[in-house]
């Protein structure tokens, strides 16, 4: 056990935190919520500071716009650590750059890494993601959206939907049915779409907690050049697992639990019932502290899943249960901060005598967290199969003429 | 020996569901959720012409007369419906108040009005349960000062009923001195507000100090009317989750062909059914047991809170991301199960008034 | 809401009550723990003057050895609700009695019925049950257990497992291929074979509770005559399945979770930590609470599946649920006493210092309930397909070669 | 920067387990819980030969001075395996007690005894942490009259650690006054016993009330030690179950076919391995990290005592009557996790104990 990064390390900290402190200070974190905006210019600039610096982008090659620097995962923590604990407002974080930069740096064609990369790592170029479909959730490879080619184009039909950002993005990675033929993992393709291509509708995606961050896009008959395709024709579904993986890495963090539980503590030294401090009250109390225990075991876990990433050791099962077990611990949270606050717990939307916090707002958004990326039962299959090695489920069929073996 | 409905209470039941399905389709609550009142007149008029709003109301008042069992079977099925309309307020706990604590010309004046829907009212009893902002009335003669925190209905009503311990007064909603405020709960069926008040005006239910009784019997009713609300609700989200999965087809299969869905789906109708004998029980004993009444009206709060609580979460994960949004409006029945388990009590609190009428606890909210 | 049965029912409680104080005063109710024992002589005689009564073996036509009464679901809860109430000695309760008796009314010859009816009710002829063999649990009927007709015989072999009773058996109903080429559940006959024939071999089965009330059953070329056979040959899973029903009806009385709540109450305002009553401790009486609520709520739903019954009324899902709810509850019942108890609770077979009831006993027996009679996960397939109506699983078959359809 | 066991501690794991693979086979725990005294001499004295017994005993008092991480990697292995000794009496608990409240001459003459095992003890804490039949133990001067209960590994040892509100003493076991009483409990792998004492004559470990601090740290290290044995054990369950998937078949398909199995073994998975990291975490503040030594230990005992039993419950059942009976012998494994949860407190008391370290609560135990 051996919990120092080391001395090379601790200068690169001080640096980091000598930034925070100068450079730092002179911006404002702006209070944005989640997918609701373009980022304004303030953003814009302090990104270009920060990827001078160093401190996003970090590894993207200099002749693409980004730092140029080796991939260091103990410097992206130091960095991660420092830009919080000091409040520094941190670089812009989309899907753009956590998902499509890294897709295309894996499987890009040089031309499209060039003309691409840049303007979305600055935060001028917003990308909305096309993958899922009103009928295609879980089984996100019987994706139907059409593409077919005329000319020099695909000529695309269909109908995406929890298209995030789509209501203001410049592009949108888009996947899409080009070869009907084949089998349904071999038939789709991954194709860069203009959001400005006449065709498209975007209607917003109103969720349970009123917000309206996704949207969906109607698609009829919207030509994207040939050109415009990342990978190969069929391979789509290969390419979108390469983005799916940085997906994956979005969700789950530990460190967020322990922000909550520290929150729901505050709240129950704060909230009196009659007089008497939820604090004080054994039944809340105990409640908090089991999902503490839950919450400081994933929090040392990451540790270790960090440190095999350190140390390239292999990681098995322990990596692929991080969202199930983070994602209900989560909900957990926030529904005891409610509980605790009784009645006072269901106001909403700024209403007077709501907590400070907005808990209902974080317990109804805590679903995103346990749905979206694969809900729950999509985990277990993985866990089950991928990390114990047990067996697939069988690839059947059911219909009016019962089940029928698809693949054996 | 029968443990179940009469056949004039399945007919109560079915009537009613039938008006709603006809005239309360999801867009017409979607509507009233948009309303900065969500209350919705026109379904309230109908509803009165159902005539539910007498049922508790004895005959010699105008009422029906009938049984706490009626008015579950009516709370179920409006919880089911979500029904943007106050039944709680006007029909159970504000004729019981007057009808428990008030004095006989109170009650000829009052239950008629409210028997016909002529008078509406909110009543407030969240600060004599568990107060959370320190409240207080101060009554002097027939003027009252102070505040109180979440009445139902108040908004819209012509008078409010307000709850002191040990007392029951009433204010008129438009009098000098009474200062309404909107509070916005999560929940958009239903009207939430706080009061301030001025040496306002007010009309004491009985004498100062005298309603301890009819307090206690004010809760078990809501107990028993709020479990009943969020039993309908959790009933209609399960039947949601059920129909959906055999629609819903991925992998080529219909979800509900998945074992781990059909077994979600076997846990749900496992800890929902007994819900209903529950309930059922505590309306009976509410009238009949006088000696159960308040446990099994705890328990039936408590144990129904919990159970549409996993069923609504159960089914709104098993609905994927369409769960998540307004297009089914999954969430109005979620929130709905939120608000209700919040109300006048969660479980913890309702667990341990349990405990207290066992005599396993002090009467203290310490042990909660 | 009609709670009482009637007056016509009045008097029959009346007459019950009476034959309690007086007859069931001379007699003293033995504290025989399950399948111990064969029935002594005092239980034996005792068992006589309950069926002259009535009290017991009351439905069972009087030429078979029975009362000759109607059936009457309301006289049977009132007698075992008076013979609960003052304490008097029950009839003999066993797997013969409760399961073969009724499966031979249902589809034994007149020959059979005669001969074994009798002393079977009687306490006298004592039951063991062949059903589960070690790689047939879940899939029953998967039995390999072979009966292959020679002469006026079956000549049997095979291995059985959970045979209660039959260390002291006079006779097994057993379940035997004799049909192989069948498919499987139509290749199976229902027998009943005299336990002191050659060739069966009976090993005590030794459980979690350290009790051996099962065994296992070897059977080496026993015979049993051709006219032994119940239903026709290649009809036992039928049979059984009669046999089953009657099974499912013992397991969930959810009148045991109401005595362990009592029981785990009494338990908690006795035991004390450093001083303090464990029912002053809000952590646990909220666990207490928790599980009556749901004990209430099974209650009152076992008296909605009574009146439903008494009335005539049709039973969808309600009745398929009370196995999985009651047995998993009585083992949360069981695991509270033992938390409250701490390391005392841990204490076992009459050690110094264990608390009155044997809590750890019947927290391990527990999953007998939870097990025995078809697992969670079997239960949970019976409502969701029967009682929901979602499709049944796939029939397929799983080997080296992957999967296939067995049968569409 | 590496969060794990170092190559060392791995080894020592390797080796411990080869071992116990070969000298331990479940027949041998069989045939020491058919024992009236279940300790297993010949596994005790093999264990010797492995040296894990001076681990924690520095070095200039014979022992390996190690560190409490090392030594969980033993306590972790000795639950998988289920082993018929007390490590944790003769190897954590007495040493640590002795070398935090012994004066120096007592660690001369005891800790290399201890480190070489030419003398064993038992050790006896429950009565300080959650005293349940009012024992005392009254000193004075040498002598001490009163009793003890849930002594580990009293009954083959030379002598007895007692503790007393502060104080820590030691007593012979075959001193005149001092009369043993077998405790059995479900657990046949492990030994407790009680004491009751006459003016017996005593040693005390430092000065009487001088102990406090010394008993706190104890309890921390019985936390970790005790939390170590439950998820070998767990991992031990967990592996046969997962194991037995895939072996038993039934309709025609290994059960670990069927997706509801399939997820149970996902969920068993997801509970249990992020409890090793918490583990290893809590060993390493017991040495490192004094302000958060003790709230980890009291979340590692309760968490993993939870997720333990989790397991233990999910095993025992998807292994279906073979769960439930003596053949496959998994009830040594349950029982071993059902007395290591209760042992020195259960998961309620634990988590009290966290909260008082957070100062959420008050220091006593009328809150638990």
């Amino acid at each position: 056990m051996e919990l120092n990064y080391g001395p090379e390390y601790d200068d690169f900290r001080a640096e980091v935190r000598h930034f925070c402190e100068t450079e730092g200070k002179k911006t404002k974190s702006g209070a944005l919520r989640m997918g609701e905006n373009r980022p304004s210019q303030a953003a814009i600039d302090w990104q270009g500071q920060l990827i001078e610096a160093g401190y996003t982008a970090r590894t993207i090659p200099k002749e693409y716009g980004g730092y140029g620097g080796t991939a260091d995962i103990v410097k992206s923590l130091i960095i991660q650590e420092e830009f919080v604990a000091s409040g520094t407002r941190s670089g812009i974080q989309n899907q753009g750059i956590s998902m499509l930069v890294p897709t295309l740096l894996e499987v890009g064609t040089e031309e499209q890494k060039l003309k691409y990369i840049k303007p979305t790592i600055n935060g001028e170029m917003i990308w909305a993601q096309g993958y899922s479909e009103p009928g295609s959730g879980s089984d996100l490879a019987s994706l139907k959206t059409k593409g077919v080619v005329e000319g020099d184009n695909f000529v695309i039909n269909g109908q995406k939907i929890w298209t995030s950002s789509a209501q203001y993005a410049d592009m949108c990675f888009i996947l899409v049915r080009t070869e009907p033929e084949a089998p349904k993992h071999h038939g789709i393709s991954y194709l860069l779409m203009d959001m400005k291509t006449t065709g498209i509708d975007i209607k917003p995606l109103v969720t349970m907690t009123g917000d309206a961050f996704f949207n969906e896009m109607f698609i009829s008959d919207v030509k994207v050049p040939v050109t415009s395709i990342v990978g190969q024709r069929g391979e789509g579904w290969r390419v979108a697992n390469v983005t799916l993986k940085y997906e994956r890495g979005m969700i789950g963090n530990p460190g967020m639990s322990a922000m909550g539980i520290r929150g729901v503590a505050d709240l129950m030294e704060e909230e009196t019932i009659s007089g008497i401090r939820a604090m004080d009250m054994p039944v809340y109390r105990d409640r908090l502290l089991k999902l503490q225990g839950r919450s400081l075991a994933n929090k040392y876990h990451g540790l270790r899943l960090l440190s095999n990433e350190i140390n390239k050791e292999g990681m098995g099962v322990e990596g692929l249960i991080v969202k199930l077990s983070a994602t209900y611990l989560s909900h957990e949270i926030y529904s005891l901060a409610v509980d605790v606050m009784g009645e006072f717990g269901t106001l909403y939307d700024g209403s007077a005598y709501q907590r400070q916090k907005d808990w209902m707002r974080q317990y109804l958004g805590s679903f995103m967290g346990i749905i979206g990326g694969g809900t729950s039962q999509i985990q277990k299959n993985v866990i089950s199969e991928r990390g114990l090695g047990l067996p697939r489920e069988p690839l059947v069929k059911l219909d009016q003429n019962g089940w029928e073996l698809i693949k054996k | 020996m029968r443990f179940g409905l009469s056949e004039e209470q399945t007919m109560l039941s079915d009537m009613l569901n039938k008006y709603l399905v006809a005239n309360l389709p999801l867009d017409v609550v979607r509507a009233s959720s948009e309303q900065t009142l969500h209350h919705n007149q026109e379904i309230w008029s109908g509803l009165l012409d159902q005539g539910i709003h007498s049922i508790l109301i004895p005959e010699d008042y105008g009422g029906a007369g009938l049984s706490m069992l009626h008015s579950e079977v009516v709370s179920e099925t409006l919880g089911k419906h979500i029904v943007p309309v106050s039944y709680l307020s006007n029909a159970v706990l504000s004729p019981l108040a007057i009808l428990y604590a008030g004095s006989e010309s109170q009650k000829e004046q009052l239950l008629p009005e409210l028997a016909s829907g002529s008078t509406s009212f909110g009543i407030a009893l969240t600060d004599v349960v568990a107060n959370r902002e320190n409240t207080k009335l101060e009554i002097n003669g027939n003027k009252v000062s102070g505040s109180a925190t979440f009445i139902m209905a108040g908004e819209n009503a012509d008078k409010l009923i307000l709850a002191a311990p040990g007392t029951l007064l009433i204010v008129d909603t438009k009098a000098a001195g009474v200062t309404m405020e909107r509070l916005n709960t999560v929940d958009k069926t239903r009207d939430f507000s706080a009061v301030t008040l001025k040496d306002a005006p007010c009309e004491l239910l009985g004498e100062i100090g005298s309603a301890d009784d009819a307090i206690e019997k004010l809760l078990n009713a809501a107990r028993i009317s709020i479990a009943a609300d969020s039993l309908g609700a959790a009933d209609a989200m399960f039947n949601q989750a059920l129909a959906y999965s055999r629609e819903r087809f991925q992998f080529d299969r219909p979800i509900g062909s998945f074992q781990s869905i059909k077994h979600i789906l076997a846990e749900m109708i496992t800890d929902l059914e007994p819900c209903r004998s529950l309930l059922w029980y505590a309306a009976y004993a509410y009238d009949e047991v006088e000696d159960e009444a308040k446990l099994v009206a705890c328990h039936a709060k408590a144990h129904i809170s919990e159970m549409a609580k996993h069923v609504g979460r159960a089914t709104t994960e098993l609905h994927g991301g369409m769960g998540f949004t307004d297009l089914l409006g999954l969430h109005f029945w979620f929130k709905r199960i939120e608000v209700n388990r919040q109300l006048l009590g969660g479980p913890e609190l309702q667990r341990h008034n349990a405990a207290v009428a066992q005599g396993w606890a002090p009467n203290a909210i310490t042990a909660a």
